[in-house]
């Protein structure tokens, strides 16, 4: 990794593939972070007002005659509320989740099972051609296992 | 001022005979299930006379308390429904909505008195005796609550007469069943929002108490007894 | 009340229960009337409960469910055009309309005080002189009418003294022969006239 | 453990996946046959009328809300224990997380259908949900029972995706080893999982905050559920202890079942080297203080009870301390506490066995408080005239038998096809085991990151 990021692979063209997070590595920092916490509270916010308009303004919306018993209520507008406030957070963060991590996606392009048996995958995408060799030798010497040319580079 | 319909009863008066719980099954298409299914707990009588035994044999009383929905302006029954079928009337009955009802059984949980009575097989009237059923009446199926309307549908004749003779509800027009039966006329039905009906001087009555008051159900049945009885509230 | 309205019911409850149901038929609908299932061992129970479910098959009661009713098939094709044509009115036969909670059919007696002497030579009209010669009532077939699940105790007669047109709910008769049904009706249509008119929407109104 | 390699690790793990054995399929149809005589029961209670089951008036609820009220406190292992222990960052939780999410979402499956079961008319459970219809009603939020409609569908939905997400990887994991149309499935499974760091970092994150969402919807959910009953005016419900105690009581029942669970998969599943005792002794020490707990929330709901002395209150506490409902309640404390308090608390019983031993009394305990709860309150409300009883009769008793046998069936099942514990994470604890943390987390300055732009 290193080594490719030391010939002047441009960050963006290297693709890093493992069964378990790396995040001691500087690759398991290189990704800008998203403010998940945050859009989860946004979301939580939105669901909890679909809630409390859930419970109090539909509610009014159909008349139901009651004989002067009260339709909506304190305490369950705010029960209701704080269910469709959490169920609105977590559905953001799997949201979120999904959209950032880019899945789901079945058709892959650039995969191997063996990232599944233990290895890292290392790509560089779209190489160019002259300079081929020179980051198989850099991996080679990096300790990789096995490299693999799809015309794109993969060091395992 | 919409009505608000309430109830007096005179223990005092009672004589336990139970015409008022027979005329009510006569009324209200209520159905009988049969010895065995009372026995396991599945009878319905949306009054019953509830005999409580005072004094050791020989010297016993015994006391008769007619019970029948309280019709509480603060129904525990009313919030814990899900559907809306069972509600609080304009006229401040407990509306039960029949067709509404899917059966949690909640408000009969939630009622103090067990004065609601659940359908657990479909009713059924051997013929010819389903000529009998009241025309006025639904007749419940499997599955859903009942429970006494203060005969709703003598109401509600009553007030769709009234409407067509352009004048309003006269007091002791309306009888539900139970009172219309009642030989010693212990029971009496009105008008509550009337201060001068009939029933409204009796509710005023020092005599007066309410079933199991004191838990904020505020019914709008209130019995009548010359001394206080325990057994009315330690029940 | 809108037909998209009914259609989205209808979907939901189809997707909820479509799958209770089929398994409910495979279970149950040997297209036996129910009365005939055997109660369950007296050995299961400590009592054989006796009962009669609701419906008379499983395929009624799914019927019901879903809302839909079978077309009546009426044994005389009484044209109502022919009728109002010749300048009746609804009352002049349903007589009990303004009166009670029953519109009311005219007796087979009714019908033969004028058809003695009106078209006599029609098919349809001797199928009626046949009946009052056998002294039988003939068997009409109810078109409208909530059914017994819907609990609803509906009333003509204040309709009528409130000045509902019976068009509103039948449908314009001028145009119908044998009457077949053409408003549904359902709660929401009932309820949006209630709401318009400024009547009562108690459910107690009509409920009970 | 710290010897396994990751291949090991693999190995033993989806070792399960890969064939079934004869026993397994007798097992199988055996409980097969129980939830299908559950399903048949319910059929045939919806033809002929709840009149079939036992309940009667004035005891409306019986072992149907019993077992909604079970197996709800019994889905709060998973979820709740898992996400405690992963905000605590326990590292011992690692193999345990999973087969403890797992019985949150079948357990809680199988409570959420009790209200549709003991329905008078289940064909209309969906008038509960709030959608425009032509009648112009909406449901009723003031009832708790739509309380329950919420709440149980958020917890749902949050523990079935607590359950599927960290299960991505593995589910990679499995598709890269599988053929044919398994491949297929397992492919649509994994969503395309390849295990960039940006998955990772986005997965790892999402955890996080799923942990910190779904704790309070758990405990909301079993407060939602008591007060089913505390709202409703019946002696010994109508109570401000009832969340609390029905919180504790689930935490108590769930950790329970997540012990015994453990202990199956153990035996069966040949994962002696992954469960070891030392998740048994920390899961029985949570238990034990749970026990504790329980106790204390008797003891605190029976004097307040008994100092208050309302007659009718008093009534339902004689009756189940001396009278027709004794040995139930005996029973119960014998199984929630004198059973189980001295098995974990003292450090030599606080094994394999010991706990599970003092998990399956609890289990049976909290089953029994929870109808105790239920039918001495309703049998026994304010007017003696209308006091009742109440029996089951075989209905009810194949529906709750079917419900356990669904149970065991569903865990057997997602056993075989989803490795029943984290293989990433193990993983991950291995190798935080090699290398001790704090020497191997570099910030983004360490010289790890040479190449800087």
């Amino acid at each position: 990794m290193n080594a490719l990021r030391s010939a002047g692979v441009n960050r963006d063209n290297i693709v890093v593939m493992s069964d378990e997070p790396f995040e001691e590595y500087s690759f398991g920092h290189a990704e800008p972070s998203v403010a998940m916490p945050w859009l989860a509270v946004l979301g939580g916010l939105v669901g909890g007002t679909g809630g409390f308009l859930l419970a109090r303004l539909t509610q009014v919306a159909y008349p139901i005659v009651t004989g002067g018993m009260p339709i909506v209520a304190p305490f369950p507008t705010a029960i209701v509320t704080y269910e469709l406030t959490m169920l609105g957070a977590v559905l953001t963060t799997i949201v979120t989740l999904l959209i950032t991590a880019k899945i789901p996606k079945w058709k892959q392009e650039l995969y191997d099972p063996e990232v599944t048996r233990g290895k890292i995958l290392i790509a560089v995408i779209d190489p160019a051609d002259d300079a081929r060799a020179d980051l198989e030798d850099r991996l080679r010497n990096a300790g990789a296992d096995e490299i693999k040319s799809t015309g794109r580079f993969s060091a395992i | 001022m919409a009505h608000q319909w309430g109830m007096v009863i005179d223990l005092d008066r009672c004589t336990g005979c139970a015409a008022c719980v027979v005329a009510c099954h006569a009324e209200n298409n209520i159905s009988t299930v049969g010895e065995d299914q009372a026995a396991r707990g599945r009878a319905k009588h949306w009054i019953r006379v509830e005999r409580y035994y005072e004094g050791e044999f020989p010297d016993v009383r015994v006391k008769f308390m007619p019970v029948l929905c309280q019709q509480c302006d603060a129904a525990p029954c009313e919030p814990v429904c899900p559907t809306f079928a069972s509600y609080h009337t304009i006229e401040g009955l407990n509306g039960q909505v029949y067709n509404r009802c899917i059966g949690t059984r909640y408000c009969a949980n939630a009622c103090p008195y067990n004065v609601r009575f659940f359908n657990f097989y479909n009713p059924e009237w051997d013929k010819p005796l389903n000529l009998q059923l009241n025309p006025d009446v639904s007749v419940r199926s499997v599955g859903i609550m009942e429970k006494c309307t203060f005969c709703v549908q003598r109401i509600k004749a009553s007030e769709i007469q009234a409407e067509a003779e352009k004048r309003a509800v006269k007091d002791g027009e309306i009888q539900p069943a139970c009172v219309q039966s009642c030989s010693p006329h212990a029971m009496v039905f009105g008008d509550l929002s009337d201060p001068q009906s009939e029933v409204s001087r009796l509710a005023r009555s020092s005599r007066g108490t309410k079933l199991l008051g004191e838990l904020g159900t505020q019914p709008k049945v209130t019995y009548l007894q010359r001394e206080s009885w325990h057994g009315a509230e330690n029940a | 009340m809108s037909r998209s309205n009914l259609g989205l019911k209808r979907c939901l409850r189809v997707t909820v229960f479509l799958g209770m149901i089929i398994l409910v038929l495979s279970l149950l609908d040997r297209t036996s009337p129910a009365q005939d299932t055997a109660p369950p061992p007296q050995t299961m129970t400590q009592s054989s409960p006796i009962f009669t479910p609701a419906h008379r098959t499983v395929m009624d009661a799914v019927r019901e469910f879903f809302g839909s009713r079978q077309k009546p098939v009426q044994p005389i094709a009484y044209t109502h055009k022919v009728h109002l044509a010749n300048g009746m009115q609804c009352t002049d036969c349903h007589v009990g309309v303004d009166r009670g909670p029953d519109a009311r059919i005219p007796s087979v007696n009714f019908c033969m005080t004028c058809h003695q002497v009106i078209a006599t030579d029609k098919p349809e009209i001797k199928k009626l002189a046949a009946y009052r010669a056998r002294g039988e009532d003939i068997p009409w077939q109810r078109v409208y009418g909530f059914l017994p699940s819907a609990h609803v105790k509906f009333n003509h007669a204040p309709h009528i003294r409130a000045g509902v047109d019976c068009a509103q709910c039948h449908g314009d008769m001028t145009k119908q022969t044998v009457a077949v049904r053409m408003v549904d009706h359902t709660m929401g249509f009932c309820v949006q006239c209630h709401r318009e008119k400024n009547v009562s929407v108690d459910c107690v109104a009509c409920h009970y | 453990m710290a010897q396994k390699t990751p291949e090991q690790i693999n190995e033993d793990l989806l070792r399960p996946l890969s064939g079934t054995s004869g026993r397994y399929l007798i097992v199988l149809a055996f409980l097969a046959g129980i939830v299908i005589a559950a399903l048949c029961s319910f059929f045939w209670q919806v033809y002929a009328g709840l009149g079939v089951s036992g309940l009667r008036s004035p005891v409306f609820w019986g072992f149907y809300i019993t077992n909604f009220v079970f197996w709800i406190g019994l889905s709060h292992a998973g979820t709740l224990i898992s996400a405690i222990l992963r905000l605590a960052n326990a590292t011992w939780r690692r193999p345990v997380t999973r087969c403890a999410e797992v019985i949150t979402v079948f357990a809680l499956s199988i409570g959420a259908t009790f209200p549709v079961i003991h329905l008078g008319r289940p064909w209309l459970a969906f008038w509960l949900f709030p959608y425009p219809s032509e009648r112009g009603i909406w449901p009723n939020i003031r009832s708790p029972l739509l309380w329950d409609f919420f709440a149980i569908n958020t917890y749902l939905i949050s523990s079935v995706t607590f359950l599927l997400l960290p299960m991505l990887p593995d589910l990679a994991l499995v598709r890269d080893r599988a053929a044919g149309w398994k491949k297929k499935v397992y492919s649509v499974l994994a969503l395309g999982w390849t295990g960039t760091p940006k998955q990772w970092n986005r997965l790892e994150r999402a955890m996080h905050i799923m942990a910190i969402a779904v704790i309070p919807v758990a405990v909301s959910v079993h407060s939602i559920v008591s007060w089913d009953f505390a709202m409703a005016p019946v002696p010994m419900w109508h109570s401000t202890i009832f969340a609390p105690y029905f919180v504790a009581g689930a935490i108590f029942s769930g950790i329970a079942a997540l012990i015994l669970a453990m202990a199956c998969l153990r035996k069966f599943l040949h994962l002696e080297e992954y469960l070891l005792p030392i998740h048994f002794e920390n899961l029985g020490k949570l238990l034990l203080v749970m026990s504790l707990l329980w106790f204390y929330f008797v003891f605190a709901e029976r004097l307040t009870a008994w100092y208050g002395n309302d007659p009718s209150e008093m009534t339902v506490f004689w009756v189940t301390q001396t009278g027709s409902f004794s040995p139930l309640f005996w029973l119960m404390v014998l199984c929630n506490f004198v059973i189980p308090f001295p098995l974990l608390a003292i450090k030599k019983t606080r094994t394999i066995l010991g706990t599970s031993i003092a998990s399956v009394t609890v289990v049976i305990g909290m089953w029994l408080e929870r109808y105790l709860i239920i039918v001495p309150s309703l049998s026994h409300k304010y007017l003696p005239y209308s006091w009742g009883t109440y029996r089951p009769t075989w209905v009810e008793l194949t529906i709750t038998a079917g419900t356990f046998a669904a149970m065991v069936m569903l865990y057997m099942i997602f056993s075989k096809l989803v490795p029943i514990i984290s293989i990433w994470e193990l993983k991950v604890g291995l190798r935080e085991e090699a290398h001790p943390a704090p020497a191997l987390a570099p910030s983004h300055t360490q010289p790890n990151e040479v190449g800087a732009d």
